[in-house]
């Protein structure tokens, strides 16, 4: 099992689910946060103070997978938020343990 | 030479700076000439005390509706990167027709002219002194009166921007609001209700805008969203309201300036603001309930969403009629703009596919339109001085539809060719990107965090 | 043809949809008849301008203190997911109960009857042109005078919307508040206020509300609090108030409205209006620090929550007092009303164990009590007409207290019938998944976000 | 007994509980005693009803200006962590001046005493009865005239804390605005208004407070400022406005309000009020207009916090010129407003280096100033009585400046003693952990989700 | 060490919390996040439109445990969060190389 | 390649950007959570009722570097983030499996 992190950007949210659904992941965990990288953030003016902000709203999902969905995962996630632009995010892989269900104590593969 | 050095400026920045600037260059130099205002003779014995202070508190009322109300009931609609944006423009309207009002708006809609168009007399409000009067409103000092119609020209505008939501250049927004002011609420407005006003004349019932107002703006903002175009994403992504809180304040801001409004156009504290009053309320509670009921059938579930579009919609169709209908007329016409303006708003626009973000013609064109016919039909000789269909005068309904197809077509047409000159001149639209980055930051700097 | 359509739409959806749109279709069956509103002889006549300015105004401003006042209040205090809900039952509450006034409720409280309630003289405000006028407000047109009546009794039922925040039916809410109104509200109205009412004849003091708002709205919150039950998890999760902000802004806009509610009461721009203005902000400011000084002494920090109570509890209190007080007797009234409400909310409550939600009982009832009586006490001849127990007058203590008493007594009786009716027929609680994933999503399939 | 109590208990909580409580006590002893009004003779005779009706509904509209509208303003523009602490201050300022200018401050500033302070004979309002009133208000009643004023006493304070949010602790605030309503803003607006006023005996034109509120409120927010000295992390760390929205709806409520303000200050509902209303809009926008036109072109976006404050900039120019200008000199005022205050508010604070933190000096200080200055410039003999450098007479510019001087140094050097004398005493700033953690959770224990 | 990762329900909070507690687990970490599983979401309407809002709130807690206490941490977890319905979350553990105090400097399971 | 998570007090973000920034991270994620540990939290009033609100705001910064830069950026972290007060956060160490840059395809150390 792998759990699969990937930041995207907030309006491919929902392209990414369904390509996610199609090739058969059906759990995802959805966190909003603030990115920064080679993207260039925006100036804001207040008055007399001007900020540039450098932290871009970015969206991050969390999927555990068992390793035979890896590849397809990491596919269907590129594909979906790809827009060729500078900011379209990262995908992480890291190994993952264990995973209990909590309603039913069911473990790794079954629990996903 | 102050003016001079501001007009050099105005000309590197012609693109990106409306012409309000310019004219304000054309105020300055004209103030030091026009301080000089006639002496009053006897001041201020014509005026009824009582009627001044409504009329004082009609237009603190009004300007209520817009800033901070209209603002906010749009404001919560939009996605949250565009709240400040959509609130922007309520207010900057506020700002810009207001100055315009006072240079030439007022004089174009409310002193004698032709049947079509008033005339210069009170250009710069050159003339109007602590005892000037005007003949529509003899009990108060036309500096009353002059600052009650312009909280009206306010929000007309105002009321446009909803159909357009999260998708216009605050320039172009500007120029367009500005044009649109001087080329068709003013003639508009005199049209219906100025000295020798054509439709006035011909005997059309606009109590308090139904026509002017509403039917105007409603029009204007489906040609908008129509020379526009949809939202980036409309139909594919959730376009749901961030904020429906903001969105309760607005329409309760907006019912409660309301009374102003349309009891204000009394332009008394009498009998008459008394019962405009009265109806308003009756109305609007009864097109609230009559959205939120067929809502519920049809849908499943009461929104408050629906609620206060209800009764928006209760707001807007009895403000033609407010000073001509008993309040049983009133019940009947709320209950109708109710369920109409439902249809409209959920259904018609779905069918006919046009993106008016915020129903700004499906609320205010139908609701408006639907006021001024039932106006003709529910009209009470006792009240307004006019009988309706009801009591026997059938004609009304043909002058109140004369009345809608008049400022319809003018409206439309003109609403077009402003738009794509604009267009032409800066371009109306702003880029996809900013459009997905929002216009909050994308256009003014600025994010609630 | 169309009431009979309606009709049977109804009855399939009985469960789910109010009483109200049988009534209204009852309305729109009737008003085709009884648009011939009678002619005005000689209208206006009696009308004095500067009273009618004053209570047009004080009607809107009275308006404003449920939409959006009201329901800011409570919206802010409550949890995110129950703001939407919350908001809407005051705004429902409104449409709803403008029309039952409409209809009936204005004739049962405000015409002559026996000494319980009301005729039926008005009903769907028949008769009511642009000349009449109430006996209990004669130099302003009856229109004026019954919208400025409603929108008291809007306020009332929204009141009690505090005690069962986030766990009623939004139906069973609906029924409940239109019944409530015209069994409740209505005739302890007529007692107190209407004409040849039994109370105000004994000489009960309650100049704009202390009984017959504030009581009786504090004591059906109790009840319905006590009949519902505690709200899932009370006591074991927290339930802090989502946005304080929220709570300030509808408190400043009670404050605010409450000049159009205490000083309206005088039914003119008179002296007594004044006076009544001066006092209820001085008995509003008193209480703010009063509970906000209490608050400071035993819990260590003084609370934007706790100064917005106190300031709501001094404008309750002051309510029955406002125009028979002088500044000194408002002073006090107010000092007592702070800091016996900080005490009935923050203890009492927790001592006797009901979840009244936003202590509509604790603030309302308390507080309205409270004022009736010190009334009886700082009530100053050369103000109101009637000397209190400071001027020697004891018995009105006494007189006070019936009114009171009987207040209560048949508040609670009725208010807790009706409950048990509706829970009978169609369920007075949501479920506990519903009440868990919040009512904003659950009734009204909307969030914010 | 009651009061004994209360005193040894204030003794014990010295450095916590302001000073108010203790006078508070002395209400409650000395209320039962002034229960007893004088009785009318011939109650009502002198009020004009029309008048009367304005000036109430003028009070609710000052009122509403400060709550919600200024708590708002300010709360919307700063980190959200300290929106709590920020609307707080408006709002425990509303109550703590209201009961002072009951108790005193009412009688210092409008009774007869001599050139510099008025008298005590209003003392707890004492004799002021149904009948009485004010020579400064001669067709109201003077408990209208007096709840009037004290919406004016209320605002100036609360404009200060502009200057210090977000670092001061609230027991020094409270203590500071006590002091400083009794030792600055009651002889001020005695020198300028009330009767026998030195500046206004003088020819000071101040029509609604441009020195009396607006400068007078500035200079105090300035000194402060210096004071307290600037927040944590200033210049350093990034402090956005967590909320627009907020401070939209607080500029709109200051406009709409403002009506009462500058209107109001006609005490009747005459052809200056109407004058005063419509310049009051005119300048208004133009300033809005004007400092967002700056504000695109030189920093490349038009922002909703520019043209909010270019609105409140402009109607603080306008407040002392309302009743005295025509609508032309109205537009060269608000203009001038929105282009200057642009620059103090962006630029001079920056060069200076002070922390203004939401600029109460550079808008109302600044702004002030130069009202003051062109009302004695744009003065117009027909509508205010006075002429001004316009109309010849070169003189009134110097008497304006002198009423400045006055009330900068005055205002200045006492602020400057009572912060010092407060710091001393008790502390005037929050520690630096209080400050990190944000003044809603560490002084208030309250915060927004 | 492991990072112990779990989704619960938001009004399992306090609870989960202090059966944490009471097995020594003294640091947690909390985010709102969004969800999406077998627990199916509402629907939500505004005029014309109406949108299926698939992705439900949830709280993620993560806690760093030493390798001994792990077991225990997972049965905490499990049965505060239990209710028994379907949504009732997971619970993803995670190896963990190595754990700083910032404030002090300490390292792994004196970091804990 | 691992990936770093740190808890950082929430006025610390701009320096801990900068410091990172400095030594040559140019990616990193930024999420608003709530700590529980051993500083403490406090106490809040509303009318009758009293919660200790035992949660802080707190900051997750996420950062994945290669192999060579993590000691680097371990302490650039905690130099920026110290204060020497309870709460200053932890340092978390993951292994790293992958990682794809979406806009590309690149992939591990490039993808950074
Ligand atoms: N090394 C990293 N560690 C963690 N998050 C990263 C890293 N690099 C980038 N990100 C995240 O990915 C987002 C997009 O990265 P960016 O460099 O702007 O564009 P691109 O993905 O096209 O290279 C960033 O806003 C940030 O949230
Ligand atoms: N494979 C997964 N990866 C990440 N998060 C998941 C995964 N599966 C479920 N979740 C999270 O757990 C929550 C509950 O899952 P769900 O399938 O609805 O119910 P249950 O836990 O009872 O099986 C989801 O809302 C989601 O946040
Ligand atoms: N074992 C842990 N697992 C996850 N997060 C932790 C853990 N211990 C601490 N934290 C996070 O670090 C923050 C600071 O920890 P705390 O114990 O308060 O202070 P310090 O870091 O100075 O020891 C906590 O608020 C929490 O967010």
């Amino acid at each position: 099992m792998k759990m699969i992190m990937a930041i995207i950007r907030p309006f491919k949210l929902d392209e990414v689910r369904e390509s996610l659904s199609a090739i058969g992941v059906t759990g995802i965990t959805v966190t909003e946060v603030k990115g920064f990288g080679r993207q260039k953030g925006h100036t804001e003016m207040y008055r007399g103070a001007e900020y540039v902000v450098e932290f871009l709203p970015k969206i991050k999902i969390e999927t555990a997978v068992p390793d035979e969905l890896v590849e397809r995962t990491i596919e269907a996630i590129e594909s979906a938020a790809k827009t060729d632009k500078v900011g379209d995010g990262k995908i992480f892989v890291f190994p993952l343990e264990q995973v209990v269900r909590i309603r039913t104590g069911e473990l790794d593969a079954d629990a996903l | 030479m102050r003016s001079d050095a501001r007009h050099s400026m105005k000309v590197a920045h012609m693109k990106k700076i409306p012409a309000v600037f310019a004219l304000l260059a054309l105020a300055v130099a004209s103030a030091s000439a026009a301080a000089q205002t006639p002496a009053a003779p006897n001041p201020g014995a014509f005026i009824n005390s009582g009627d001044n202070a409504w009329m004082l508190t009609s237009t603190a009322l009004v300007l209520m509706m817009t800033i901070p109300g209209l603002a906010l009931f749009y404001g919560g609609m939009v996605r949250k990167k565009n709240v400040l944006a959509t609130v922007m423009q309520s207010f900057a309207i506020t700002c810009l027709v207001s100055v315009l009002w006072m240079i030439v708006g007022y004089s174009l809609a409310f002193t004698p002219g032709n049947a079509f168009i008033g005339g210069l007399s009170r250009f710069f409000l050159d003339g109007m002194g602590l005892d000037s009067v005007n003949a529509l409103a003899p009990t108060i000092p036309e500096s009353t009166y002059m600052t009650f119609q312009m909280t009206f020209a306010i929000i007309t505008p105002a009321l446009i921007t909803g159909a357009f939501a999260d998708r216009m250049k605050f320039s172009a927004m500007l120029w367009f609001m500005g044009l649109w002011l001087l080329a068709v609420y003013a003639p508009i407005a005199h049209m219906v209700w100025g000295p020798g006003g054509w439709l006035g004349g011909d005997g059309v019932l606009d109590y308090a805008g139904g026509t002017v107002v509403h039917i105007n703006a409603g029009v204007a903002g489906l040609v908008t969203a129509l020379v526009l175009g949809k939202r980036v994403g409309y139909g594919r992504e959730p376009m749901p309201p961030h904020n429906l809180v903001l969105t309760m304040i607005g329409a309760s801001l907006l019912w409660v300036g309301w009374f102003g409004f349309n009891a204000g156009s009394a332009v008394a504290a009498n009998d008459r603001a008394g019962m405009a009053m009265a109806v308003t309320q009756i109305a609007t509670a009864a097109a609230a309930l009559g959205w939120m009921a067929v809502e519920w059938m049809t849908r499943r579930k009461p929104t408050i969403l629906g609620i206060c579009s209800g009764a928006v919609a209760g707001l807007v169709a009895i403000t033609p009629a407010a000073g001509f209908v008993a309040p049983s007329g009133a019940l009947v016409i709320g209950l109708a703009a109710g369920m109409v303006c439902f249809f409209t708003a959920v259904y018609m626009k779905e069918w006919l596919g046009y993106d008016d973000s915020l129903d700004a013609f499906g609320v205010h064109g139908i609701g408006g339109a639907l006021g001024a016919l039932l106006t003709g039909v529910f009209a009470v000789k006792a009240i307004g001085g006019t009988a309706g269909v009801l009591e026997g005068n059938v004609g009304q309904l043909l002058i109140q539809a004369k009345g809608i197809a008049v400022t319809v077509i003018y409206d439309a047409v003109v609403t077009f060719i402003l738009l794509k000159l604009i267009d032409f001149a800066i371009g109306l639209r702003v880029s996809e990107e900013q459009e997905r980055e929002g216009l909050d930051v994308s256009l003014h700097g600025e994010q609630v965090l």
